[in-house]
């Protein structure tokens, strides 16, 4: 039996061994193994844990849980681990745990039992047939989730239809501004363009007035010095303006005229 | 305000184009700023769900809202014109899923002790992924384990209005001969019939 | 043979659970199983056609296909009904703004020097367009290059009433790499590692 339809498996299936195990062909199973013979691996591999493989066994061979013939089980249980073993099976710790709990549960079977004050007998089984009882509860639970109608396997819902986004007259997202002010000193960074001691306070009145400046020129072809220059902005708000004209000069966007060495200084745009 | 007519077009063109369930209260809130009366959209849904119970398309109350969904006797027919198959999940996936189901709220330690073997990040990634499970806080304990509990998402994904609606946990009786055939085993057996099933099984596990 | 009226109830069901087009041919070619002739599927379409047509979704026909989509008088309230994604400003945008905005008037060449990539004439379009900065003036240099400022617009929209008010350079220059990221600028530097974010800001630089 074959569960991955790959060449490996196939030639498998002819030369009929069922199993290698350190390179040597596998063809005898303990003769008390319920397991039918052309499964091995896939059995083996398809057990979710040893709580699973213990049911498996419980099951298989129509055991009530309730009576867990330890003895019988226990052994049955080491040959399958031995089995993955041999089969190099990624053998999780769990089932080597699982071994050893049913071998003490054994042993403490043997030993004469002790009654204690209540007169009941403390069954060493009792633990692990309540976990065997509770896993397989959830495990027909995991059965019947499987099999309720589910979402594109059993129905389909309909596909998102698409729409024509309409533009709204929405007014545009501002820019956040402490983002705008980090990116420009990057920037700044970046080019060693301003080193950080350079940044003034009056950086950006210079600069408003720089552009204040260029709009005063657009509407007129000379502006005289002194109507830049507003006096009720205090001597902060000239040495601004003298500066924005000289920035302007120094950019190549301005031209400064004086037609006599007493006579007003007019602006103008180059 | 808007013609009636007008506005069951509008509440069908809303659940078509919809990625999700829309709740009724979603509808009414987006039509009151147009001083269109409740009562009259709760009309026009149950309207709309009758003009398409006869169609290809049913509306359908789920537990985040309503949706269109194929209708049920058609539902064969889109598995049959779609070659793809659906993802089948291992049985892994489906008993961490019915603990944290049936046991929620539940850590991966508990679990862990109820399926005896450890539950594979892969298997919680994808519970995760899928919007079946989410984490719902994290216990006190050391370590702060994540604990677990399903959505909305995995009611609606079952055609569930409510975990109520679930197979009762009690309901599980001792397994049947017949039963045991479902389980492990002969499972593997019957489905080794279908290879490209297995094969594709056998992916997923891997993957997940 | 299957009733004519299944079959419309079919076709319905594979348009409206698909996610692509479909063709005719891909109707004709499964129901050919059923021996279904060809003409009844055609027929049975342009039923479905005039039946939605004053539904609100119609069915279309595409270079691709049939699909059904939102009936054009319901495009606008479907934009309405999905809430908008905040726009993302291009890492592009904001550097140009930037120094349009702390180092007016500046010219496009000035820009491109600080940048060291040229600046793509979609965002200086977009700003203007926006009417956050405008042409000052063109520059007495070769080229005559614009020379660009921000504007009254660009103030009122962030709620400024001089440029004054924006933050300094001084307060941020302390900034810790904690607070730049907080900021979202090493978010954007992350992004610029990653080919297909840039894409998108791409793509958004053409629609702005």
């Amino acid at each position: 039996m074959d569960i991955k339809p790959d060449a490996h498996k196939d030639q498998k299936k002819i030369n009929v061994p069922l199993a290698y195990v350190k390179g040597q062909p596998y063809l005898n199973i303990p003769k008390d193994l319920y397991l039918p013979p052309d499964a091995l691996e896939v059995v083996l591999e398809s057990f979710e844990g040893p709580l699973d493989l213990l049911l498996y066994l419980i099951k298989s061979q129509n055991f009530d849980i309730l009576e867990l013939p330890v003895a019988k089980i226990t052994e049955q249980y080491i040959q399958y681990i031995d089995l993955m073993k041999e089969l190099k099976l990624e053998l999780a710790a769990e089932y080597m745990l699982m071994a050893a709990t049913l071998a003490e549960i054994k042993s403490k079977l043997l030993l004469p039992v002790i009654e204690d004050d209540s007169g009941e007998e403390d069954d060493p089984r009792a633990e692990l047939i309540r976990r065997l009882q509770e896993y397989e509860r959830y495990k027909k639970a995991s059965l019947n989730l499987d099999s309720l109608k589910r979402v594109d396997r059993d129905f389909y819902l309909t596909k998102k239809i698409s729409y024509e986004v309409i533009k709204k007259d929405e007014e545009y997202q501002n820019v956040d501004l402490e983002k705008l002010v980090v990116i420009f000193h990057k920037l700044m960074q970046q080019t060693k363009f301003l080193s950080p001691h350079d940044v003034k306070k009056e950086f950006l009145s210079v600069r408003e007035k720089m552009t204040l400046i260029m709009n005063m020129l657009k509407s007129d072809d000379y502006i005289d010095f002194k109507e830049i220059l507003k006096f009720e902005e205090g001597k902060s708000g000239l040495i601004v303006s003298f500066l924005a004209i000289l920035e302007l000069i120094k950019l190549a966007m301005i031209d400064c005229v004086q037609a006599n060495y007493d006579s007003s200084i007019f602006i103008k745009l180059k | 305000m808007l013609e009636k007519n007008k506005i069951k077009k509008i509440i069908e063109s809303l659940l078509f184009s919809s990625s999700y369930p829309i709740k009724v209260k979603e509808i009414k809130d987006f039509f009151s700023e147009e001083k269109v009366p409740s009562n009259l959209i709760q009309e026009i849904i149950s309207e709309i769900e009758i003009d398409y119970s006869k169609s290809g398309v049913n509306l359908r109350k789920v537990s985040s809202g309503y949706r269109f969904q194929v209708s049920e006797d058609c539902n064969e027919w889109v598995t049959k014109f779609y070659p793809e198959k659906p993802q089948k999940y291992s049985r892994a996936l489906m008993e961490t899923l019915a603990l944290i189901v049936y046991k929620q709220p539940i850590t991966r330690t508990e679990i862990e002790a109820v399926r005896g073997v450890s539950v594979s990040s892969n298997i919680i990634k994808t519970l995760l992924e899928r919007e079946w499970i989410k984490i719902l806080g994290y216990k006190d304990v050391p370590g702060k384990p994540a604990i677990f509990g399903t959505t909305k998402e995995f009611l609606d994904s079952h055609n569930l209005l409510s975990l109520n609606q679930l197979p009762k946990l009690d309901d599980i009786v001792e397994l049947s001969d017949q039963e045991i055939h479902q389980l492990g085993l002969l499972e593997d057996k019957k489905n080794s019939d279908n290879q490209s099933n297995d094969q594709e099984d056998f992916k997923n596990e891997n993957i997940h």
